[in-house]
């Protein structure tokens, strides 16, 4: 037996690829990711014209707003809960961004837009961490308040957007690269990083999965959880950000249709509503499937009234094929050994 | 030595001020008085409120006025009641109320009321057995399942309804709805009376019936109820069956109450009926939870919205006020560790 | 409070209690004192005023029946649990209580009953995240190879650092939490029941690292209900009894009749009923070619009124023997006849229909609705769809219900009571008792006797013998050999997932059951 | 944007861009739009592409009318989510010759033509009208539409001036969503409190709900301004006619959308149209209740199926009413 083991330390000392594969199988993202593939594959089939300049562009900047939410809703799913508010919370930053702009640099009102996310989140966290409330109530309440207070700082659409900024986060970076897509990109890695590559990061998957054990092993399980809120508004205002710009308007409602949809993406990124699972990539490509089918559906010539119905199947599929193939396995297994 | 019991509020310094001090005290008097009762008594306390702003909402017909909102929120949020006690959640109310309250006005014309009030039930049923199939059978998570369902229901519903052929409301469902009745001298309108015996009725069969009681470890430790040779996802099924029944019924007797139907009717429901429940006293986590707690939190509900409109503040500020109060009253008593 | 007796047998150990209530440490060598602890839940005082001390270099035992304490106590020392009040000082210095954190950092580890491991961390992640700041970078490969490397100097290299915790046997998931505390060398290692799911080489190599510990001049406080496991590896000890210090012991002044007697709080001796005498041959349940995952082919056959006791180490197929045998994992067999009903396969719905009852491994997750009350609990198994339930049903079975309580000698406030709030060994004994009386021709034991304490187990080892009498066929898996020998007719060892020997009559000795574990088959 | 695109068939392919979908409002307007499209007159002149997007979001309206420019569409026509929120597709748009109209509600930009119910008016109309029907209690209650949509913040300032100007004095606001049901259980929230309201705006809804509230509360009616043209609210007029109720349901006609389907039409065959045309609401009250309410239609049958100078009849545009 422990003659095996200093082989294992040579393996293990450098984790097979496969360790990656395992991770993201147990995270979930095997399935979305399958999903986009084939979903972009139909699309581009029907529409090669996807292909273009202006439809990527037009892709992009439809799917960038929800991929961040969604990534923002995944962080408080990560830690067991649901955030019920994520749509008022940008809505306000959405207005914040907006209104700023027409007073300070864009500098500061981006600093002010994600100052105001962080604050939503601590707000939400300091509720479920400290105060022991559930998430989906807290921030069932918590919506009202963002909402409104939405509407008081921008009581209709509109904000000093302007056609530079439009430019700087929804334009081309180079041809055939939308310069959302790069955004998108540098907040999903930085992420990854902090989720994978730090020890916070860690603990917060930690967190969702056993909250006690994380606490009995000495971890700051509640601060954990607050930060992870904190995270994830910040995340969302970045949203709410390019939202506006790629409207080229603040909007006290912009916020509303992102609630549902970022639980959708969530969702159908395989993770684990009971907190600890769930993966950035598969959040990332389940926002994009959902957001373009819209689009598939009106190249396609169908009545766009389907693309509720066929949302709701692409998850079904995509979510309990796993499941079910899991279970076939096991059973199959279960009979062979 | 001799032991000396120390006050519980004497804590030594350092410890983190995580849990409030009074929470231990809280949770003994919690232990006590039966959670749902909770809701009822922050009723009482925003009702008295309400008193002393304005005097003239202490009335009888000011209680009877609220209770009747209360009361349609409540019957739209049994169902979700029944979801959470089992540690789920039913995401699909808003599109069940809405589809089975345009099949009901659907069929009128052909199936007579009845027919129409009992196709309408049946698609509620459809729809709560293919939430709890796929739950229970494929494993999807309670809140991705109905999300989907909620998605699915309402492109069927704009795909499947011609609005413009909704028949007018039967005057037997405006009889057990709307039409005003006078019980002990009381002026009211009939749901209230048939919302308050259906809660009777649930609640006696969440309490004291084997399948209610199934429900509830069902709810609070899915393992346990499977290795106790409880038939874990026939429970599981019936309770999403109930839930979307309950959900029908209550699309119908909304139709009949405020005589609209509409592809949105049910939208305001999806936050509400949550929010009712869990204001109500039932752990989102499973296991905990009762229909009277439902009304009293849909009674909370009713009467912030009557506290934040006698304010005149504007409609926003109003909201804000709401979610403020909401906020407060869960935190009294919503504590996730508080059994 | 303390027992005159017990002093008089230890008149060198039994301190002048240092810890005066202003908190001075006193003598210099003691590295923990504590003083007049005391935690309330609520109306429930689980520890009313305990004081005691430890000395580097020394393992001192904490002994109780369940419920005396001795869980809330070790989370006290370990910051899990804040104290209502009382003072504990580790080397001189008062440790700022409520704080797992500060605890580790003053030297002080504990290894949980109720174990404290992320399910979906990997090993390596739960040996390797708990030390330093959230604040840094955490790399998966040097965690692995850190993790490798602490598993070999503890001599576990068959644990895998890659392995989600979640996916780990009990006893492997306790032998990591077991690794975790030692791994920060700590002055005082707490380890509460860490052996209650522990194979005797299990126990060995728990020993070992102990005695490495002390060498080392590190301390630790050792919670078990296994009095050999303290005669050998205590050298002083706190009988806890009511939440209060019954009574103090150093090694050899003590036989286990006085322990227990102290514990209990009267006279009892130890001792183990013999198996009853069989008065039917009539089989309760027959299987042939059992497979299932990490079961590979096994034949059983039991009599109605047997008691038959699977035996053998951790992770060789005894929990997935009894998961199948109940239905609660998939598996098939050449032949299965359970109470002469003849079935392809079952599932637990059916099993219960068929008279079979099954005591789980893990009873917070697989026993009991903590949520629900003790007399529910009970009741799970025997819910209908279309009869009462609640409290009206608790009412109707009350007869049924305070017979359990007082067989078991259950430690509650009553059936309604909820079942969260009790003790771990009295929550296991609920998960027992729902099976009692209620027509069983076999019941399914995964261990019922893990982690509670000695009367409690006599209790336990009476009311199986009674089910027995009655002719109940019982399938036992054990982790104390003595328990096997002792109260079975017959003992099947497991062994890589198969039958490697069946021991009856003389053959069935600790010996022989121990070297069958290891896999060799005793000569007949 | 003369010779029409697409190639063999000389139609002109004009897109349709409508979000929120499901409401009785908009169901209507696509209804009437499709009518025309498909009258003698037009079938051979237009290819109707519509598209519709969840919610009010100005995202997918973006979209949409981006995706409407990529097949090639010679005109859009989008009923704006957001007063400002499309300008990137029209940009787009523009930059390729297409023309874009504002079609439903106003939108604030050059590059776009406007066919819009005058909301604003809507709004001061009603208040104007409430005033004069003001009996000596000059205490009103004001429900607004939903907060944050540009439709409603656009008039409800020009309510309250007028109100107040006019010597009412608003002791109490709420909201109607938009919704009967809403707008029912807000006026009664209001009345608990407040049972002497003089006079009740409620903007664009609240026609049918308000007066229930009234009459559940056992309440005396007082005059009512409020609604989206429901029939139920025309019958309502008619219904409590006797018992005193005075009302006047002030509303924009869904077939706005046809308006807009004759006026693009007009642009694409090279014709000069108004670039801001805002149309007057239509206004239902005691006197003219009786012309509108149909008794063989469901109280949330939508009114205003038809336009001045259009004469679409009721059954055309029937047959492309709701969703399928
Ligand atoms: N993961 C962490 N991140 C940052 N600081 C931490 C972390 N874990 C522990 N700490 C520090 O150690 C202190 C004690 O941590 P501990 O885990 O005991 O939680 P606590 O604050 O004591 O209360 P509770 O355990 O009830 O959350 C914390 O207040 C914090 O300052
Ligand atoms: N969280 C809690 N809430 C209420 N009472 C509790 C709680 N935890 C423990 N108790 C009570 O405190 C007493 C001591 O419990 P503890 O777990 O320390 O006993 P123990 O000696 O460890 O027993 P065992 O040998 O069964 O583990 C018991 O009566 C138990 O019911
Ligand atoms: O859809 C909205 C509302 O229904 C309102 O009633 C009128 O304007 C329409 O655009
Ligand atoms: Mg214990
Ligand atoms: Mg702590």
């Amino acid at each position: 037996m422990s003659v095996a083991a200093p082989a294992r330390i040579l393996r293990s000392a450098r984790i097979p690829r496969s360790a990656g594969i395992t991770r993201l199988r147990r995270e979930g993202a095997i399935a979305p990711i399958t999903a986009f593939v084939v979903f972009f594959l139909v699309y581009v089939i029907i529409n090669p014209e996807l292909l273009t300049r202006f439809q990527l562009q037009t892709a992009a900047n439809l799917v960038v707003p929800l991929a961040l939410v969604a990534l923002g809703q995944l962080l408080i799913v990560l830690v067991g809960g649901i955030d019920i508010s994520i749509g008022a919370i940008m809505s306000l930053c959405n207005v914040v961004f907006a209104t700023q702009l027409e007073i300070v640099p864009v500098p500061v009102a981006i600093l002010l837009a994600v100052g105001v996310g962080l604050a939503c989140g601590l707000f939400n966290g300091l509720l479920v961490a400290y105060g022991g409330l559930p998430a989906i109530a807290v921030t069932l309440a918590s919506a009202f308040i963002f909402g409104s207070i939405a509407r008081e700082v921008l009581d209709r659409p509109g904000g000093g957007i302007t056609k530079a900024i439009y430019l700087a986060t929804s334009g081309e970076l180079l041809p055939y690269l939308p310069v959302s897509l790069v955004w998108l990109s540098v907040v999903a890695v930085l992420l990854w990083l902090l989720l994978q590559r730090t020890a916070l990061g860690r603990h917060i998957y930690g967190v969702g999965s056993n909250m006690e054990s994380v606490r009995a092993a000495g971890l700051n399980a509640r601060l954990t959880k607050l930060l992870a809120f904190g995270l994830s508004g910040m995340i969302t205002s970045v949203g709410a950000m390019m939202l506006a710009a790629s409207t080229v308007t603040g909007d006290p409602r912009s916020g509303d249709a992102y609630l549902l949809s970022s639980i959708a993406a969530v969702a159908l990124a395989g993770a684990a509503f009971t907190g600890g699972r769930g993966s950035i990539i598969g959040t990332v490509l389940a926002a994009c499937t959902l957001g373009l089918i819209g689009n598939l559906l009106f190249f396609a010539g169908i009545n766009s009234y389907w693309q509720y119905v066929i949302s709701a199947l692409i998850i079904f599929v995509v979510v309990g094929l796993p499941v079910v193939w899991g279970r076939i396995t096991f059973a199959l297994k279960g009979r062979r050994s | 030595m001799t032991s000396s019991t120390v006050p519980a509020s004497q804590s030594p310094a350092g410890a983190p001020s995580g849990k409030p001090l009074g929470s231990a005290s809280v949770r003994q008097l919690g232990s006590r008085i039966p959670r749902s009762t909770w809701p009822l008594i922050a009723f009482v306390v925003l009702f008295v409120i309400g008193g002393l702003i304005r005097p003239n909402l202490i009335t009888i017909d000011s209680l009877v006025g609220t209770a009747t909102f209360a009361i349609i929120l409540a019957i739209a949020s049994f169902g979700q009641t029944i979801a959470v006690i089992q540690a789920g959640i039913d995401l699909s109310v808003p599109n069940t109320i809405a589809f089975s309250a345009l099949a009901f006005l659907g069929l009128v014309a052909p199936f007579g009321p009845v027919g129409a009030f009992a196709a309408a039930l049946l698609t509620g049923a459809v729809i709560g057995l293919l939430n709890g199939v796929v739950i229970s059978k494929l494993g999807l998570t309670p809140i991705v399942t109905t999300i989907a369902m909620n998605g699915l229901l309402f492109g069927a519903i704009l795909l499947v309804f011609n609005f413009s052929e909704l028949t007018a409301i039967p005057e037997s469902l405006l009889a057990i709805t709307s039409a005003k009745i006078s019980l002990l001298g009381v002026e009211t309108a009939a749901v209230l009376p048939l919302g308050l015996v259906l809660m009777g009725v649930l609640q006696l069969v969440l309490s004291f019936t084997g399948w209610g009681r199934s429900l509830f470890v069902v709810g609070s430790a899915a393992e346990v109820a499977r290795l106790g040779g409880l038939p874990v996802d026939r429970i599981r099924i019936g309770g999403y069956v109930l839930s979307g029944v309950l959900a029908a019924f209550a699309g119908v007797v909304i139709v009949g109450y405020y005589q609209q139907a509409s592809a949105t009717m049910g939208a305001s429901y999806l936050l509400s009926s949550v929010a009712a429940v869990v204001v109500g006293g039932a752990s989102i986590f499973g296991g905990r939870g009762s229909v009277v707690g439902t009304v009293g939190g849909a009674l909370v509900l009713a009467q912030v919205s009557t506290l934040v409109a006698v304010l005149n503040l504007g409609a926003n500020i109003q909201q804000l006020i709401y979610g403020v109060i909401i906020l407060l009253v869960i935190s009294l008593y919503g504590r996730r560790n508080s059994a | 409070m303390t027992d005159a007796r017990m002093d008089a047998a230890a008149p060198a150990a039994a301190p002048e209690h240092p810890g005066a209530p202003d908190g001075h440490p006193s003598p210099v060598e003691a590295l923990l004192v504590a003083t007049d602890l005391v935690k309330s839940y609520g109306p429930v005082q689980a520890v009313q005023g305990v004081s005691f001390q430890c000395n580097p270099g020394e393992v001192l035992a904490l002994v109780g029946e369940n419920g005396a304490g001795k869980s809330t106590v070790a989370k006290m020392l370990a910051g899990a649990v804040t104290p209502t009040s009382g003072s504990i000082v580790v080397s001189g210095r008062p440790l700022a209580s409520g704080s797992v954190r500060q605890s580790r950092q003053s030297g002080v580890r504990c290894a949980f009953q109720e174990l404290a491991l992320v399910p979906d961390w990997t090993v390596a992640e739960n040996l390797g995240l708990p030390d330093g700041a959230p604040y840094r970078g955490f790399s998966q490969k040097k965690s692995v190879v850190a993790a490798a490397e602490l598993l070999e100097t503890f001599d576990l290299p068959h644990i895998d650092p890659r392995a989600t915790v979640g996916t780990l046997s009990l006893a492997d998931r306790q032998l990591v939490e077991i690794a975790r505390a030692l791994a920060g060398r700590p002055k005082l290692l707490i380890l509460d029941e860490a052996s209650s799911a522990l194979t005797p080489p299990g126990v060995a190599w728990l020993f070992q690292r102990i005695r490495d510990l002390t060498a080392e001049g590190g301390s630790v406080i050792y919670v078990s209900h296994r009095l050999g496991e303290i005669a050998e590896i205590a050298d002083r000890g706190a009988v806890l009894r009511d939440g209060k210090v019954a009574g103090e012991f150093v090694r050899g002044s003590w036989t286990d009749d006085q322990l227990i007697s102290l514990m209990a709080g009267r006279e009892a001796a130890r001792f183990f009923p013999d198996p009853p005498a069989r008065t039917t041959d009539a089989t309760a349940l027959s299987v042939t070619g059992l497979r299932s995952e990490g079961v590979h082919g096994i034949d059983l056959s039991l009599g109605a009124g047997e008691i038959l006791g699977i035996g053998g180490l951790q992770g060789h197929g005894q929990a997935e023997l009894l998961r199948a045998l109940f239905g609660a994992a998939p598996a098939t067999a050449d032949s299965w006849v359970i109470a002469g009903r003849s079935v392809s396969g079952t599932t637990p719905v059916r099993s219960v229909r068929h008279g079979v009852g099954y005591v789980p491994e893990d009873r917070k997750r697989e026993g009991l609705a903590l949520e629900m009350t003790v007399g529910e609990n009970l009741l799970v198994p025997w819910f209908k769809a279309y009869q009462l339930g609640g409290r009206p049903r608790v009412a109707r079975e009350r007869g049924w219900i305070d017979g359990i309580l007082a067989a078991l000698s259950v430690r509650t406030r009553g059936p309604n009571e909820l079942s969260g709030a009790l003790s771990g060994g009295n929550q296991q004994k609920l998960v027992f008792g729902r099976w009692m009386n209620r027509a069983r021709t076999v019941v399914l034991l995964h261990d019922p006797t893990r982690g509670i304490d000695v009367r409690a187990k006599q209790e336990l080892y009476e009311a199986i013998v009674d089910l027995a009498k009655q002719g109940v066929g019982i399938v036992w898996f054990s982790t104390e050999v003595e328990e096997l020998v002792h109260v079975c007719h017959r003992v099947v060892v497991l062994y890589q997932g198969t039958v490697i020997d069946e021991l009856t009559g003389t053959r069935l000795t600790g010996d022989a059951v121990v070297g069958a574990s290891m896999g060799l088959r005793a000569a007949a | 944007s003369d010779a029409p695109a697409g190639g063999g068939d000389e139609k002109f392919v004009i897109g349709f861009e409508q979000p929120l979908g499901g409401q009785a409002w908009r169901e209507m307007g696509l209804a009437s739009l499709q009518a025309l499209a498909n009258s003698p007159e037009y079938k051979d002149k237009v290819e109707l592409k519509i598209v519709r997007t969840n919610d009010n979001d100005a995202a997918q309206q973006n979209a949409a009318m981006q995706n409407l420019i990529a097949d090639g569409v010679d005109l859009i026509l989008f009923d704006p989510a957001s007063s400002s929120g499309a300008d990137a597709a029209i940009t787009q748009a523009s930059t390729q010759g297409i023309p874009v109209i504002a079609n439903g509600g106003p939108y604030d930009s050059e590059d776009v033509y406007v066919v819009s119910t005058d909301w604003a008016t809507a709004g001061s109309t009603g208040a104007e009208w409430l005033l004069e029907n003001l009996g000596e209690n000059k205490n009103v209650a004001v429900l607004e539409g939903l907060a944050g949509v540009p439709l409603n913040e656009g008039s409800m300032p020009g309510v309250t001036e007028t109100l107040e100007k006019g010597g009412a004095t608003i002791v109490a606001q709420d909201t109607n969503g938009w919704n009967e049901a809403t707008a029912q259980e807000a006026m009664s929230n209001i009345l608990r409190s407040n049972p002497d309201v003089g006079g009740v705006y409620s903007f664009l809804t609240g026609g049918q709900g308000v007066p229930e509230a009234f009459a559940s509360a056992g309440l005396p009616f007082v005059p009512v301004v409020g609604g989206s043209g429901y029939n139920g609210e025309a019958c309502a007029l008619v219904k409590y006619d006797g018992e005193g109720l005075t009302g006047d349901m002030v509303f924009g006609q869904p077939a706005i959308y046809a308006k807009g389907l004759e006026q693009a039409v007009k642009l694409l065959e090279g014709e000069e149209i108004e670039k801001q045309q805002y149309f007057p609401p239509l206004e239902i009250t005691n006197d003219n209740a009786k012309d509108y309410c149909l008794d063989d239609k469901p109280s949330n049958f939508q009114l205003g199926y038809d336009f001045p100078g259009l004469d679409l009849p009721l059954e055309d545009v029937m047959k492309y009413y709701s969703g399928s």
